[in-house]
C-alpha cells in the first residue's frame, strides 16, 4: 500500500461512536486500521469531548436495540450533541446502517426510514451505483462505477417528502443508489423499497454521509471484496488534502 | 365502517420496548414516568354489517395479534 | 406442605414418589414449597439427565487439544497460538412450537450466554431446524417464525449465523426441532469457568430484572410430553430482550478484562437454583442469597418463583469482596441491574433467605448430583430391519431428468438462501467462506488460521438405524469440513428423541449414543458437550430419533480453502470413495416413492478417514479447485450443485453396475467429488496412493449431461437446475 | 396519571407492513377489508398535574413519533 509522506507525519484521526447495541463499531475500527497513516479510537456514547478527530464513523448495529424506532433513542445520547457540533465545524462524519438511522433521527441528514419492503431483514451483496464522487467520502471512485457492498438491516426503506427529494437530487446529495451489475436502478435490484433506489445521502455541505450497505465489509479480499476500501482513502485523502492546503 | 385495535403486551410479559423508553426518558428531562408499555395501534376498514365485530375478533385472533404474548380491544367506529 | 386438590404437591411439580422419597432422605426432613420446588426442576430429565447420563459416559471427551469437556456451560478447545474456541449447542424445541419467534431468539439467547458465561466472545451461530411438510400452514408459520426469532436476537447480538441446516418431514410436524449452536473465541488465559471458590466471596446477580414469565419453562416443557395441556403451558413463555443481552455480553468480557470475576455463570433452565447450586457444586462450596434483593419486575413473587423464574438474559459471578465495586461499576457502565445477593460459604448448603429469614436450606450435592438415574430395557422396534431393500424394489422412473429437477426442489435440498439471508451472516467480518458451501469458515483476524464449523443430524436415516445412523451423521460432519479442508477437531451434539421411558426410544438413543461414540473416537473428535432433548413427541407420536452433530475444524490456512463450485472449463470430475450408493432412508426414495423403509448403508470409518484426509492434503497443495461431498439426492444433486455455484456444466460417464436411478440419487456415507485440473492429475493420483479414485468427467459447457449405459440420463442445462433449486424454498412458503 | 399514546403513519405515506396485513387477510377468509393502517399504542405513567399534558406532548415529538413519517395522539387517562 502506497503511502504519502504527509499521512505519515499526521495521522488521519478515526473516532468510531460505540452506543450500547452498536455491533459493528469493531469492524469499522478494524477496517480502518487497515489503512497506512490511520489513528482510530473508540468514542463512548457518554463522552462529550470529541477533540483531536478527523473523521466520526457512527457504526451499525442495533443501538438501544433498535426499540421504537431505529436510531431513536441512541439520537438522544450525550455524544450526539458534541457529533452535531463537530459537524457544524466541518469535521466528517459517516454513518453506516444503524449511524446512517441515527443521523437521519438527529435531523443531520434528510428522510426517514420504513421497514424493508419485505418486512424481513436482509442480508446479502448489492450493487450500488456512485452517482457522486465528489464528495469527502466518495472522491477515490469514479462518478457511475458499480461497486459491490452488503447490506443488513431490517429498516433501510429510505423515505423523504417530494420537496425533499428534488432538492436531494438537485445539490446532488443522493451519493449512492442500489443497481444492478449494468448499473441501472431497476425496482429488481432495489432490495428494501428504498424511494428513488436510494442508499446513502449526504448533507448538503457534504461532510455529514449516511449509507445503509456496509463498506466496512468490503475492505479485505479474505472476506469477500475490497469495493468499500475506496470509502475510506476517500476520507483519509480528504483530511490530508485539508491539512495540507492550510 | 372502521375498526381501531389496541394491541398490548399482556400483563407480566416482559416488554422490552418498554423497559428501555423508560430507562431513557430521564436523559430527556422526563423524570418520574413508569410502567411504559409497547403495542401496536392498527387501524382498518372494512364493510358495515352485523358480522363486522366478529370478524375484527378473529382477525385479531389469527394475525393481528399473537394472543400467546399479546392482549388485545378493539372499537368499531362509523366511517 | 401444601397440596392442592387430590394430587400431592411432589406430583403436581412432576415429581415420583419415590423420588420425593429421596428428596426427604437427603434433606433429612420434608422439604418446605420452595425447596420442593427447587428440587423438582434439579432433578427434572431437562437438568437432572436422568434417563440420559448412564448412556452419555460412552462418548468419547478428551483430546489433547481439548482444554474443557462436558460438565462446564460450553466445551472449550485448543486452536493454537495461545487462542481456543468455545462450542454448545442446545434445543428449544418445545418453546418454539409454542411460540416459534420468542421460543428461537431465546433459545439464540440462552446458547450465547452459554459461550460468554465462559469468558468468550461469540463469534457465530449455528441453526439446525427440523419442521414438518412446508405444504402444512402451521409449518410455514412455524418457520418464518423460528427464523425470524433467530435473526431478530443474532443480528441484534451482532453475531454472525453462519450455517446449520432445515429439514422438512413429517415426523417433525407436531414437533419441531429448534437446536442452536454458538461458538466462541478466547484467548486461553482467559477462560471463565463456572466454579464458585472462597467463602466470603460474594454473589453478585445482573441483568435483567426477574420476572414470573417462564416458571418452569425449558425445564417442564423440556421434561414431558407434548398434549392438551400444553396450552395451559403457554403463560409460561418468556420473551427475548436482545438489546439487555449485549450489553450483558460486553460487560461480562469488560469484567473478565479486568480479571474481576472469579467465576461466571448464566441463568439458564431452573433459573437461579440451578445457577447457584452448580456453581456451588463445582466449587465443593456452599452459597446463602438473599433473594429480598433481586430486582423484580413483578409485585408479590413468592420465594420459589424468585428462585425459579427463568426470566432471561441474567448472570451470575462470584467475585471478591475487594473488587465488587469496581464490578458493580462496570454493570453501570452498561445500565445493567446488579446486585450483590449472597455469599460463598464453606456449608455445601444452598441457604435461600427473605432478609433475614431463612426460607431454603439445601445440600448442594443432592441437588446436582443426586437426581436419580434410570435405565430402561431397550427394545428394537419393528421397522429397524436387517436386510435393505432389493436394488428393484421400487420401479425405474422413465426421465431421470424430471426426478433431477424435483429432487433440486426438494424443501430438503434447495437452496437456503430464503433463510440465510434474514440472517446477518457478515457481522465481524471473518467469512472467509460465506454460507451455502459445505461448511462456515472464518478466518481469525490477524493469523493465517481459522475455524470450520457445520451441523449435521439425519434423523430419517437414524430412525431406520440409529446406530448407523449417529455414525453417518459424525462422519458427514467430518467429511464437510473435510472438503473445506479443516481438520476436524472436536464435536458438540444435541440429543433429540421421544420419551425414554418407552423402549423403542430408549434403544434408538442408546444406539444412536453408542453410534456417535464409535464414529467420535475413529475421527479423534472428543466430544466437548451438548443437550438432550427428550419427550419430543405429540400425541404419542415420536420425531425421528436425531442426533444432531455440530463439529468444529481447523483451517491452518484461510486462503486455501476448498469451495463447492466448478471452477474452470476442462478440470477432471473425480469422484472418491467406492460405498454403494443404496436407497434406503435416500431423499430419492422419499420424494418419489414417499416410502422411508429397508436399512441404511454403513459408514466404513476407516475408508472415510483416509479419503478426508486425501482432501485435506489435496487442498493445502493447492490442487482441489472444487470438493463436495455426495449427501441428501446422491450424486446427481452433488453434481448438479457444484454446477450451479459455479455456474458451468459438466459431461460425466458412469459405471453400469448398479441400475442408473441408484448410481445417481442412492445415498451412501463416504463418496467425495472433487475436481482437478488436468495438469495436477498425476500429482492428486500421487497423493491418493490406493485409495478408490476414479476419473467420471470434466467440467464442460453449460450443461449437466450424466451418461451411465450408453445414454444420457440426464441432460440439464445448469441455468435450469439453478432455476428450480434456487427458487424452491421462497416459492413453497409463499406459496 | 395514564397516558395513551396513539401513533400511525401520517396519511398517505406508505405503511409496508399494513399493506402486506391487508394482501394477507383474503387468504384468512376476510374479504374487502381496506386502508389497514400500523402503528403503535404505547401506555405509560407519570405524576399528576397540570403539566401532564405538555409533557406527555414534548415526549412524542421528541421522541415517540417520527414527525417525518407519523402522526400521534394521546389522551390522559386518570390511574
Ligand atoms: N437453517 C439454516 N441456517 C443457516 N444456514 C443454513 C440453514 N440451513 C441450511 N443452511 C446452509 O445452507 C447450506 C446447505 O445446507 P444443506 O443442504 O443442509 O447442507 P449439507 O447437505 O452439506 O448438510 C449450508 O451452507 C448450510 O449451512
Ligand atoms: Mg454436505
Amino acid at each position: 500500500m502506497a503511502v504519502s509522506p504527509q499521512t505519515e507525519v499526521t495521522p488521519v484521526r478515526f473516532g468510531v461512536v460505540v452506543f450500547p447495541g452498536s455491533n459493528c463499531d469493531a469492524d469499522s475500527y478494524d477496517a480502518v486500521r487497515s489503512f497506512a497513516g490511520v489513528d482510530a479510537r473508540y468514542l463512548w456514547h457518554k463522552d462529550t469531548e470529541l477533540e483531536g478527530l478527523d473523521c466520526i464513523i457512527l457504526p451499525g448495529g442495533f443501538s438501544y436495540g433498535d426499540y421504537l424506532r431505529c436510531g431513536a433513542i441512541a439520537r438522544f445520547s450525550p455524544i450526539m450533541k458534541g457529533v452535531r457540533r463537530f459537524a457544524d465545524d466541518g469535521g466528517l462524519v459517516i454513518g453506516i446502517c444503524n449511524g446512517f438511522q441515527i443521523l437521519l433521527e438527529a435531523g443531520m441528514l434528510p428522510g426517514a426510514m420504513h421497514q424493508n419492503e419485505g418486512l424481513k431483514f436482509v442480508c446479502k451483496q448489492v450493487n450500488l451505483r456512485v452517482e457522486n464522487n465528489e464528495t469527502p467520502f466518495t472522491a477515490d471512485y469514479e462518478r457511475g462505477q458499480v461497486i459491490g457492498v452488503p447490506i443488513a438491516h431490517h429498516e433501510g426503506n429510505y423515505f423523504i417528502d417530494e420537496t425533499g427529494l428534488a432538492e436531494l437530487e438537485a445539490n446532488g446529495q443522493v451519493v449512492v443508489r442500489y443497481c444492478d451489475e449494468e448499473g441501472e436502478t431497476t425496482p429488481a435490484s432495489n432490495p428494501n423499497g428504498s424511494l428513488g433506489n436510494i442508499a446513502g445521502v449526504c448533507n448538503r455541505e457534504g461532510n455529514v454521509f449516511g449509507l445503509m450497505p456496509h463498506p466496512e465489509r468490503v475492505c479485505d479480499e479474505i472476506v469477500g471484496g475490497t469495493d468499500g476500501r475506496a470509502v475510506f482513502e476517500s476520507i483519509i485523502s480528504a483530511v490530508a488534502g485539508k491539512a495540507a492546503a492550510s | 365502517m372502521k375498526a381501531k385495535v389496541y394491541i398490548t403486551p399482556k400483563a407480566g410479559i416482559l416488554d422490552p420496548q418498554g423497559l428501555t423508553i423508560e430507562r431513557s426518558l430521564p436523559a430527556l428531562g422526563f423524570e418520574g414516568v413508569s410502567n411504559v408499555r409497547v403495542g401496536k395501534y392498527i387501524e382498518l376498514e372494512l364493510p358495515d354489517g352485523e358480522a363486522a365485530g366478529a370478524a375484527v375478533d378473529e382477525m385479531c385472533h389469527k394475525l393481528l395479534a399473537n394472543p400467546i404474548i399479546e392482549d388485545f380491544e378493539f372499537e368499531l367506529v362509523p366511517g | 406442605m401444601s397440596a392442592t386438590g387430590q394430587k400431592p404437591a411432589y406430583e403436581l411439580l412432576g415429581l415420583k414418589e419415590k423420588e420425593y422419597r429421596g428428596i426427604c432422605d437427603a434433606m433429612g426432613r420434608e422439604p418446605n414449597y420452595t425447596e420442593l420446588a427447587v428440587f423438582s426442576l434439579m432433578w427434572s430429565e431437562h437438568c437432572g439427565y436422568k434417563h440420559s447420563r448412564p448412556l452419555l459416559k460412552n462418548l468419547p471427551t478428551e483430546g489433547e487439544r481439548i482444554l474443557q469437556g462436558p460438565g462446564e456451560n460450553a466445551g472449550i478447545i485448543d486452536i493454537g497460538d495461545g487462542l481456543a474456541i468455545a462450542m454448545k449447542i442446545e434445543s428449544h424445541n418445545h418453546p418454539s412450537a409454542i411460540e416459534p419467534f420468542q421460543g428461537a431468539a431465546t433459545g439464540i439467547g440462552g446458547i450465547v450466554r452459554d459461550i460468554f458465561a465462559m469468558g468468550a466472545r461469540p463469534i457465530a451461530n449455528l441453526d439446525p431446524l427440523h419442521f414438518g411438510s412446508l405444504e402444512k400452514p402451521r409449518q410455514k408459520y412455524l418457520l418464518e417464525g423460528v427464523v425470524e426469532g433467530i435473526a431478530a436476537y443474532g443480528n441484534c447480538m451482532g453475531i454472525p449465523t453462519i450455517a446449520g441446516e432445515i429439514h422438512f418431514e413429517d415426523a417433525y410436524e407436531g414437533n419441531c426441532l429448534i437446536n442452536v449452536m454458538c461458538v466462541g473465541l478466547v484467548e486461553q488465559d482467559k477462560i471463565l469457568r463456572a466454579k464458585a471458590e472462597g467463602p466470603g466471596n460474594l454473589v453478585l446477580l445482573f441483568g435483567s430484572t426477574t420476572g414470573r414469565d417462564g416458571i418452569g419453562g425449558a425445564s417442564i416443557l423440556a421434561s414431558a410430553e407434548f398434549d392438551e395441556t400444553a396450552q395451559e403451558k403457554r403463560p409460561t413463555v418468556q420473551v427475548g430482550d436482545p438489546f439487555t443481552e449485549k450489553k450483558l455480553l460486553e460487560a461480562c468480557l469488560e469484567m473478565r478484562d479486568k480479571g474481576l470475576l472469579v467465576a461466571l455463570q448464566d441463568l439458564g433452565a431452573a433459573g437461579l437454583s440451578s445457577s447457584s447450586s452448580e456453581m456451588a457444586s463445582k466449587g465443593g462450596v456452599g452459597i446463602d442469597m438473599d433473594i429480598s434483593r433481586v430486582p423484580l419486575r413483578e409485585q408479590g413473587m413468592e420465594p420459589f418463583e424468585i428462585m425459579i423464574s427463568e426470566s432471561q438474559e441474567r448472570m451470575l459471578a462470584v467475585v471478591t469482596p475487594e473488587l465488587k465495586d469496581e464490578a458493580l461499576a462496570v454493570c453501570e457502565k452498561w445500565d445493567l441491574d446488579a446486585v450483590i445477593i449472597g455469599k460463598v460459604t464453606d456449608t455445601k448448603r444452598l441457604r435461600v433467605f427473605l432478609g433475614e429469614e431463612m426460607v431454603a436450606d439445601m445440600p448442594v450435592d443432592a441437588l446436582v448430583d443426586d437426581a436419580p438415574t434410570y435405565i430402561v430395557e431397550a427394545v428394537r422396534p419393528a421397522h429397524e430391519v436387517d436386510e435393505p431393500l432389493a436394488e428393484d424394489h421400487y420401479r425405474l422412473p422413465s426421465d431421470l431428468n424430471e426426478t433431477l429437477t424435483t429432487l433440486l426442489r426438494s424443501p430438503n435440498i434447495c437452496d437456503k438462501r430464503w433463510v440465510y439471508e434474514q440472517y446477518d451472516h457478515m457481522v465481524q467480518t471473518n467469512n472467509a467462506l460465506w454460507p451455502g458451501g459445505e461448511a462456515a469458515v472464518l478466518r481469525i483476524k490477524g493469523r493465517r488460521s481459522g475455524v470450520a464449523l457445520t451441523t449435521d443430524g439425519n434423523g430419517r436415516r437414524c430412525y431406520l438405524d440409529p446406530r448407523r445412523g449417529a455414525r453417518a451423521a459424525v462422519a458427514e460432519a467430518a467429511r464437510n469440513l473435510s472438503c473445506t479442508g479443516a481438520k476436524p477437531l472436536a464435536v458438540t451434539n444435541c440429543l433429540n428423541f421421544g420419551n425414554p421411558e418407552k423402549g423403542e426410544i430408549y434403544h434408538q438413543f442408546k444406539e444412536a449414543v453408542e453410534g456417535m461414540a464409535e464414529a467420535c473416537e475413529a475421527f479423534e473428535t472428543p466430544v466437548t458437550g451438548g443437550n438432550v432433548s427428550f419427550y419430543n413427541e405429540s400425541f404419542g407420536q415420536a420425531i425421528y430419533p436425531n442426533p444432531v452433530v455440530g463439529m468444529m475444524g481447523l483451517v491452518e490456512d484461510v486462503s486455501l480453502i476448498g469451495t463447492t463450485a466448478f471452477q474452470d472449463e476442462g478440470d477432471t470430475v473425480l469422484l472418491l470413495g467406492n460405498a454403494r450408493a443404496a436407497i434406503d432412508g435416500s431423499e430419492y426414495q422419499l420424494r418419489i416413492d414417499g416410502e422411508v423403509a429397508g436399512r441404511i448403508p454403513d459408514v466404513d470409518l476407516e475408508m472415510e478417514k483416509k479419503l478426508q484426509l486425501l482432501v485435506r492434503e489435496a487442498i493445502l497443495e493447492g490442487l482441489v479447485k472444487s470438493a463436495h461431498d455426495v449427501s441428501d439426492g446422491g450424486l446427481a444433486c452433488c453434481l448438479a450443485e457444484s454446477a450451479i455455484a459455479g455456474g458451468r456444466g459438466a459431461v460425466i460417464e458412469l459405471g453400469t453396475d448398479q441400475r442408473p436411478d441408484l448410481l445417481l440419487f442412492g445415498e451412501a456415507p463416504g463418496l467425495i467429488v472433487v475436481t482437478v485440473a488436468k495438469n495436477d492429475l498425476e500429482h492428486f493420483a500421487q497423493l491418493a496412493l490406493d485409495l478408490p479414485v476414479s476419473v467420471i468427467g470434466r467440467v464442460e459447457g453449460d450443461r449437466l449431461v450424466i451418461r451411465a449405459g450408453g445414454a444420457d440420463q440426464v441432460n440439464l442445462p445448469v441455468e435450469q437446475a439453478a432455476q428450480a433449486w434456487g427458487a424452491a424454498l421462497e416459492a413453497l412458503v409463499h406459496g
